[in-house]
């Protein structure tokens, strides 16, 4: 078994897609068969997966040198494209990772969706979505990767824009497709002069190559094709200035908030990065740019994240900030540390999503946690769950998040970023401050009368239970005591740190002391909150209108486009238009007025007039003799 | 081809299609058109028997007599509203069309007399059917793929472009 | 399952096939007539009296009777039914007191002309004790449409 | 030079008859008014095509099978322009009411 | 859809499944109808006119000529109302042949109406086997009185003779065999697919429209309305048997075509518990020799085989009645043909023209 | 010898023709003169045969016994109704299209004809033994779809058109699974040619490999011969025999002889492609070929009898639908599952 899942690897990627055409051709009509098949591939998947993980964590040659396989895709002069499999620690790990959450959050859905309008359509888009993630974890190449990727992106803008009755959702998934274009377009390029001057996009040979890129180009042109790559992961995982899209795909289904979120669309991009890192390890400028736009809209987001009221909000902006850690940790240079962060963000923020749905669903779609309060006893295990994940991404011994960040934050310290680790501490404190304000204010406080909250059924809360537990015990394969991590997931030698009791401790009291200011704000005095938006007006509006980026956006499109446009539309009118069109214009015309009886309009009359030119040249041709004559009759002879 | 059943089978087809062919062009009913085309193309069938084709033949016989002239009235009866007596009629560029026509074929029959063909002696083997198949499903199997998707779009085409389009929408 | 009542139809029909048929061939062989059956008209001279109770009782007029004074007793001269408008009802059987005007078994009333199909039951002379024609004979009897 | 039409039949007479038959094909096709006729004649047309190339095959490469291939090709895509064809002018027949071509003279100006 | 050119077309009144000299014009849009007018009156003799020169017994053969196919049921609807008018008790045995008769008749004119149904539909043998065990209520008609299908049996009073000696075991032997018989219909026409098909969901029938338009009958009964006069407002001595008003669903064309079949087997069972319970006696009330009923008028309406069956008798005193009107089920039925027609083919036409089950004679009186 | 008599009766006539002294090209035309006259004796009295036959069963399956007076047991009745048809005067409406409407009959029966060329009558009884010979029964056959259109037009009565476009709907529909049907047997043989096909048969008839292959065939069989159930361009009770409602007499007669032709033809296909054409069943050699064909045919045309008169008409749309929906489709997957089953037969050792 295990042989076979390691060798039939690209089955993973197949069953969810095979789910996905066979609900939409054969089984849609019935809708518990087509969440039964696509819930039945995913599990699939997770087994094989299971066991390739297994094979490759037993097997040590694997982290050197990957297990590869592929097929000719196509091939043309100088471009032979190959799709195949590449399965080392990390993508066994990512499999292992996006098989399990999808299949926990599908399962979800089957309760979450229950009685929507396309229920097996929904079902068919989340097998998609499974299937193209899955592809873009095991892709051994970068073209194929980018189908994945776009396929990633077709995905979310279908499931962002599912309920298309309404205009913000449809909305949203405009632009959350738009912006992710922008960002594409830049990875696009960087593939494209990865092609041009290595020759492949094979990761493995660009790997071997890039090692050595002096013997194919210079430093400077390297940096440009890395930040150019990077481009695509900065829309993709929704960093500092195309984060934009990421808030508003909270229009979807939350199941889809929680795939994004947790498992497939946004780490996608970490992912890239993880898998390029040698090239960004070559060019420390570009390494640069990665820690930088981390540690930045880990901060920024965590800001944002202060003010929100909607409970998916302001998980959005927690994700984002999340992305940045994982980011910073890649701009250190740490693929473990990344990966790690990434592993057990995927448990708690897909807890965490999912418990938002359970309590959205009990609450009928009213989102802003100041209307509710008090949850806890109506909805037990929703609110335990969410509060296992607040613990977690709050970094507090001994949840999963704690090990991840820690390493994170000890690893940036060690690395010599002390501007960045100070950002990152500081986010690490606003994060448990808004979440556990989150918290606070939807399951503790006084209970709102008008709420009538039921526990959601076990189909939801039993993917949550075991979500929670993995929350809970998700980091322990990583800590500075134990690091079977580390020895598998990593870029370059591995050496083992010693546990850094400075930064944990530190850590830890960042955390504690922001869900005891949570409490003190929220619990004990709730009007605190609005007594320092008072005293702080304008930090406060400028934090809740997330710092005016999409208005700046609308600014700048209303300003400098719109300028431009109108300069350019000035141009057009009188240089262009004026001279050029309409002179030729009008020389066009008074030609053609005078031709224009020839066209009768009628079509016999054409082809009348077509075959005596025919004729006309065929004559011609017989007459001038037997060379050209041979085009008339052919070369028979 | 020097039997004397083949000459006088070929006189007599090429009698039989020149001579529909001109009623189908110069008769003024429509419909009378459409009945002498399916003359012509049962003609054209015995011609193809005549030049070895018999698969080819009966192809002829089911698309075109069978299948193409059935269209053909039922675009007629769904498009005919007024006095089927003079429903097909020439239009003002007859003369000029016939001149055209004429040089046509007068050119090019000019030319294949004119030319010197290299034909070969070797009979064509029996079995065409089998042949045609075996090269059908090998070498020619891609236009052959797309032969069957041309059609399928041509269906698919001529249902949209027939089908009313609803007031409503 | 689609097809059984198809299936079912073909059973009928084929043993329907292998049962005696119904038909009869007429004239080698005919049904037996109900003794009331509606036939063609005869009439006991001997029995009428002329009443007229029959031509009033009937709906169309069909009859008409033709009397003569003797010994101021009305007697028979003619009794003609003109058939072509005859419902046969049975009205004018069931109006005589007598039982003079009846029906008979014979029903092949078919005629080649027209002027052939009144039935003349009797005419002639009155009627005598001594006379025998209490038969109608009607022209075209003999030429029955034995076909 | 010119083949002189002897008693055999050769290659030469079905390519003569082929002419004869297009040039009656493109006649229709050209001088006639109603739209059926002149599909109608282009598939005369396509036929004297047909018979050019079973000729070919019969006495240029009768073992290939090229000339008879192409033939079915060329049926298939009648078949197509057909149903394509009729299809149009139904629909425009729908719009107008009428099929005759002179009436179509609207793609001018 | 493409347009096309409407057609209008002819239907009848030559025409095999008109069900005699009807006429249809019908409007199609290619084989859909848009508009059906029914053209009737080419078989119209004026019997309610002929009538007021007739005495009151004499009009009794013409109302064989109404619905000929159940010419019992015409006399005894013609006759109740002018007892009803007149205030004649008629003898008990007298009722009982009655009912036997209807009823019998009734069966008749269902087995025409199943057999040429069938035959509308296209499957022809049908009604060859109807019109095989229709010939033997004929006989036992021609038994009874003489007549085939002009029957002319009833009278004012009580019916024209007692019943013959024979009828009684031929009629038995009938009731025993019919059912197997209607098993046979069921298994050929009803039960093929084909058929079903055909009628199934064809010419919907809605109870109110239908109660609105006056239909009657089984037409009526097939789109769920109770209502049957023997049960609902007996007459004769129909209270005393036991039988069930067969009831359609949802009133197209198959639920018509099965109502019928389904009443012809509650029709044995009437004629069966009639012959059981036959009392003797005469079979004529004392009734004067010339009828002059008192002036006045009667409306009086018995279930007939198409449904609604009313005569409505007005008296002047005189031995000829003044008036006489007769509310005829099949030409009321038509009324709603139009509306049943629209939208539907033309074969679909005659399935429901033929499913409505009308009688030229009756249409056109 | 029964079994050759015809055969022998062939060679014997062109041994006495050579022996004459006349060219084996003057035989060849003797021969072929002959076979064309007995085909054309073989028609006539085979339709003449099965209209009695038609009537018969028709009374027979209705509780009634038929025509039973001209001739024993009413043997001539086709023959005096043909007498009668052929006596009446020719009625051509007004309106009619004169030439294609007298035309139309006589230009029927001419691809029934040309069809008999290719029926195997019995062993080496088969006038041209073509290489495609089922092909060229379905193209020849499909002409006459044309011709009853035309027909129907020229009358000039809607009731003819409506039956017309239905005939041309109908028979084009029911052409496709016909062919597609009869598909499966052809791959299974890998020949077209009629002989081949009936020699295939030799351990096993094609009804039973071809079960489904057969019902299609008959059911769109039933449909190209315009009977009962699919008798919608007749559709006597509807449009009162469509396309034939102006012709009378003699014209009238060679289309109703023309669908008797036509029922032969189709029952000629089954059973030369289901029932083993003049292959004697259980091994009753003894009884010549010939005779187990005839005896096969007429078993079919019973069977299309038996559906005549058991079944009442499907609906147009009905039709329609059944053709396209149900037919085409089963056709369709017939075809695969026969691939498919030569495929595993291969496979297992061929």
């Amino acid at each position: 078994m295990v042989e076979f899942s390691m060798t039939h690897a690209w089955l993973v990627p197949l069953l969810p897609f095979l789910a996905f055409a066979v609900i939409v051709f054969l089984t849609r009509p019935w809708k518990m068969l087509s969440a039964l098949v696509s819930v039945g591939a995913m599990a699939a998947g997770f087994v094989i997966s299971a066991y390739a993980a297994y094979g490759v964590f037993t097997s040590h040659s694997l982290i050197e040198k990957s297990l590869e396989y592929s097929v000719r895709w196509f091939s043309m002069p100088g471009l032979n494209i190959d799709v195949g499999v590449k399965l080392d620690p990390t993508s066994a790990m990512m499999l292992f990772m996006v098989t399990l959450v999808a299949s926990l959050i599908q399962i979800y859905s089957i309760g979450y969706m229950r009685g929507e309008k396309g229920f097996s359509t929904f079902f068919a888009y989340m097998s998609l979505f499974g299937a193209s993630m899955l592809l873009l974890v095991i892709s051994s190449n970068l073209l194929e990767m980018f189908v994945a990727w776009e396929g990633v992106g077709l995905c979310s803008y279908l499931l962002i824009g599912f309920y298309n009755h309404k205009i913000s959702a449809r909305e949203a998934a405009k632009k959350a497709f738009v912006t992710c274009r922008i960002a594409d377009f830049g990875l696009l390029l960087g593939m494209l002069a990865l092609q041009i001057i290595f020759g492949t996009l094979n990761i493995t040979e660009l790997g071997e190559k890039i090692a050595n890129f002096e013997l194919y180009t210079n430093a400077a042109t390297l940096t440009l094709v890395a930040v150019l790559v990077f481009l695509g992961p900065i829309g993709k995982s929704g960093q500092f200035p195309l984060h934009v899209w990421l808030p508003d795909a909270m229009e979807g289904p939350t199941p889809v908030s929680a795939l994004i979120h947790a498992a497939t669309m946004v780490v996608a991009g970490v992912y890239l990065v993880g898998r390029m890192l040698f090239m960004f390890l070559e060019v420390p400028e570009a390494q640069q740019l990665v820690a930088v736009t981390g540690a930045f809209t880990a901060l920024f987001a965590a800001s944002i994240a202060l003010t929100q009221r909607e409970i998916k909000r302001i998980l959005a902006y927690s994700t984002i900030s999340q992305l940045g850690y994982m980011m910073l940790a890649l701009g250190v240079g740490s693929l473990t540390a990344s990966m790690f962060h990434l592993w057990t963000h995927a448990f708690f923020k897909a807890l965490m999503f999912l418990a938002a749905g359970s309590v959205l669903t009990a609450l009928h779609h009213k989102a802003d946690i100041w209307e509710m309060g008090g949850l806890i006893k109506k909805m037990p295990v929703t609110g335990a769950t969410f509060a296992v994940g607040g613990l977690a991404i709050a970094g507090i011994p001994p949840f999963a998040g704690f090990w991840s960040k820690d390493e994170i934050l000890s690893l940036t310290l060690s690395g010599g970023h002390p501007v960045l680790f100070f950002m990152a501490a500081l986010t690490a404190f606003l994060t448990a401050f808004y979440m556990w304000r989150l918290i606070f204010l939807a399951f503790f406080g006084k209970e709102k009368p008008e709420n009538h909250p039921q526990e959601s059924p076990p189909v939801m809360t039993v993917p949550l239970l075991i979500l929670a537990f993995l929350s809970l015990v998700g980091g322990l394969v990583g800590t500075p005591w134990f690091p079977f991590w580390g020895e598998w997931i990593r870029f370059g030698e591995f050496h083992h740190a010693a546990p850094d009791y400075t930064v944990m401790i530190l850590s830890v009291i960042l955390g504690v002391i922001g869900i005891g200011l949570a409490y003190k704000m929220y619990v004990k005095d709730v009007s605190a909150e609005q007594r320092l938006a008072e005293r702080f007006r304008p930090v406060y509006t400028l934090l809740y209108n997330k710092y005016y980026i999409d208005e700046i956006y609308m600014w700048f499109n209303h300003t400098l486009v719109d300028g431009a446009a109108k300069a350019m539309y000035l141009f057009d009118i009188y240089v262009v238009d004026g001279i050029f069109i309409n002179g030729i214009g009008a020389i066009t015309r008074d030609t053609g007025s005078a031709l224009r009886v020839f066209q009768t309009g009628r079509l016999q009359n054409y082809a009348l007039v077509f075959f005596l030119g025919v004729l006309a040249v065929a004559v011609i041709l017989a007459i001038t003799g037997p060379a050209p004559a041979g085009l008339v009759w052919g070369g028979v002879r | 081809m020097d039997n004397i059943f083949s000459i006088a089978a070929f006189y007599l087809l090429g009698l039989v299609i020149l001579g529909s062919a001109i009623l189908v062009v110069m008769l003024k009913n429509l419909v009378h058109c459409v009945l002498w085309l399916a003359v012509t193309f049962i003609a054209v069938a015995g011609l193809y028997m005549l030049l070895d084709a018999d698969f080819l033949a009966m192809v002829q016989i089911l698309v075109y007599a069978g299948a193409v002239c059935i269209m053909m009235v039922f675009a007629v009866m769904l498009t005919q509203r007024k006095d089927m007596k003079s429903s097909s009629l020439f239009n003002a560029q007859f003369r000029s069309a016939g001149l055209v026509a004429f040089l046509t074929a007068a050119l090019s029959a000019y030319l294949a007399m004119r030319t010197a063909w290299t034909s070969t002696v070797m009979p064509v083997p029996p079995r065409t059917a089998e042949a045609i198949a075996t090269l059908m499903l090998t070498k020619y199997v891609v236009p052959f793929e797309v032969a069957a998707l041309l059609l399928l779009v041509a269906l698919i085409g001529a249902i949209i472009l027939a089908k009313e389009v609803k007031a409503d929408d | 399952m689609f097809g059984q009542g198809l299936l079912k139809g073909l059973q009928i029909t084929l043993q329907e096939l292998f049962t005696k048929k119904v038909t009869v061939q007429y004239p080698e062989e005919s049904l037996p007539l109900a003794p009331r059956f509606h036939g063609e008209f005869v009439l006991d001279v001997e029995q009428c009296i002329a009443c007229s109770l029959c031509a009033n009782a009937c709906p169309n007029k069909v009859i008409e009777i033709e009397t003569a004074k003797l010994d101021k007793k009305r007697v028979l001269t003619g009794y003609m039914m003109r058939l072509q408008y005859c419902l046969f009802c049975g009205l004018c059987v069931e109006a005589c007191n007598k039982g003079a005007i009846r029906f008979s078994q014979k029903f092949e009333m078919a005629k080649y002309f027209r002027d052939q199909i009144p039935l003349i039951l009797y005419k002639g002379e009155p009627p005598v004790q001594e006379e025998q024609g209490n038969t109608g004979i009607t022209a075209g009897e003999a030429e029955g449409t034995e076909v | 030079m010119i083949n002189s039409l002897s008693l055999s039949i050769g290659i030469t007479h079905f390519l003569v008859l082929s002419s004869l038959l297009f040039g009656i094909g493109l006649f229709g096709a050209l001088a006639k008014r109603n739209a059926v006729m002149v599909l109608i004649c282009i598939e005369l047309m396509l036929n004297a095509v047909n018979i050019n190339l079973v000729a070919f095959n019969k006495f240029v490469t009768p073992l290939a099978f090229i000339g008879q291939i192409w033939a079915i090709f060329v049926i298939t895509v009648a078949a197509a322009e057909v149903g394509v064809g009729l299809a149009i002018i139904i629909a425009i027949y729908r719009n107008r009411l009428s099929v005759e071509l002179d009436d179509f003279d609207w793609l001018k100006w | 859809m493409l347009r096309t050119e409407e057609i209008t077309l002819n239907m009848g009144p030559q025409h095999p499944s008109t069900h005699g000299v009807f006429h249809v014009v019908l409007k199609m849009d290619h084989e859909v109808i848009t508009e059906a007018r029914p053209i009737c009156g080419y078989l119209h003799r004026g019997i309610e006119k002929l009538a007021e020169a007739r005495t009151y017994t004499q009009f009794i053969p013409y109302t064989d000529r109404l619905d000929y196919l159940a010419a019992m049921l015409n006399n005894t609807g013609y006759v109740q109302a002018v007892e009803k008018l007149m205030e004649i008790e008629v003898p008990e045995r007298a009722e009982y042949i009655r009912v036997i008769c209807c009823e019998l008749s009734r069966i008749a004119s269902h087995l025409i109406a199943v057999g040429t149904y069938s035959v509308d539909i296209g499957g022809i043998t049908g009604f060859m086997y109807c019109l095989r065990d229709r010939e033997r209520i004929m006989d036992l008609f021609e038994m009874v009185c003489g007549s085939r299908l002009t029957l002319s049996y009833m009278r004012i009073g009580g019916v024209a003779e007692d019943l013959p000696d024979e009828f009684i075991p031929a009629l038995c032997q009938f009731l025993d065999e019919m059912p197997s018989r209607l098993d046979e219909y069921d298994g050929l026409i009803t039960g093929n697919e084909i058929f079903q098909a055909r009628t199934k969901h064809v010419g919907l029938l809605d109870p109110g429209v239908a109660i609105n338009y006056g239909i009657s009958g089984p037409n009526l009964r097939a789109s769920g309305v109770f209502w049957d006069l023997r049960k609902n407002r007996p007459y004769s001595v129909y209270d005393r048997f036991d039988f069930e008003v067969p009831l359609g669903k949802r009133g197209d064309c198959f639920d018509r075509f099965t109502c019928r079949i389904k009443e012809m087997r509650q029709s044995l069972k009437i004629i069966r518990q009639a012959v059981e319970q036959l009392p003797e006696g005469p079979v004529m009330a004392k009734v004067p020799k010339v009828l002059k009923p008192p002036a006045g008028d009667v409306y009086h309406e018995i279930e007939g085989a198409k449904g609604i069956l009313g005569y409505y008798v007005v008296s002047d005193g005189s031995n000829k009645p003044y008036r006489i009107h007769v509310r005829r089920p099949s030409f009321i039925n038509l009324g709603f043909l139009n509306e049943l027609c629209k939208g539907w083919k033309i074969a679909d036409v005659v399935a429901i023209l033929g499913s409505l089950d009308i009688v030229l004679g009756e249409v056109d009186c | 010898m029964v079994e050759n008599i015809f055969v022998g009766f062939a060679e014997w006539l062109r041994s006495l023709l050579a022996a004459a002294g006349l060219p084996a090209l003057f035989g060849d035309i003797v021969l072929m003169i002959v076979k064309v006259a007995g085909i054309l004796a073989f028609i006539a009295i085979s339709v003449l045969w099965i209209v009695y036959m038609e009537r018969k069963m028709a009374a027979y399956f209705q509780a009634r016994i038929g025509p039973n007076r001209v001739g024993p047991r009413g043997l001539l009745q086709t023959a005096a109704d043909m007498g009668k048809l052929i006596s009446k005067e020719i009625i051509i409406p007004r309106a009619a299209d004169k030439i294609v409407f007298l035309l139309m009959p006589v230009l029927i029966f001419v691809p029934s004809l040309l069809l008999f060329a290719v029926v195997p009558f019995g062993k080496n009884m088969i006038a041209v033994d073509l290489n495609v010979g089922v092909f060229y029964f379905f193209a020849v056959a499909s002409v006459s779809t044309i011709i009853f259109w035309a027909g129907g037009w020229a009358s000039a009565n809607k009731y003819a058109l409506i039956g017309a476009m239905r005939a041309v709907a109908q028979m084009i529909s029911y052409e496709v699974p016909m062919v597609l049907a009869i598909l499966g047997v052809i791959m299974i043989v890998g020949s077209m040619k009629m002989s081949d096909i009936i020699n295939a048969q030799q351990n096993v008839w094609f009804i039973f490999t071809q079960p489904v292959a057969f019902i299609i065939y008959v059911i769109a069989a039933t449909a190209e011969t315009n009977r009962t159930p699919f008798d919608l361009l007749e559709g006597e009770s509807e449009i009162i025999a469509g396309p034939f409602i102006e012709y009378g007499g003699m014209g009238f007669a060679m289309w109703f002889l023309a669908e008797y032709a036509n029922l032969i033809l189709v029952s000629v296909l089954a059973t030369t492609l289901f029932l083993g054409g003049w292959l004697a069943p259980f091994g009753l050699t003894f009884i010549p070929s010939w005779v187990w064909f005839l005896l096969k045919i007429y078993f079919m045309i019973w069977v299309f009898m038996w559906f005549r008169w058991t079944y009442p008409r499907i609906r147009v749309d009905q039709l329609m639908n059944f053709g396209w929906k149900v037919l085409v489709p089963l056709s369709l997957a017939n075809i695969f599952v026969t691939g498919i089953g030569m495929f595993i037969y291969r496979a297992i050792g061929w």
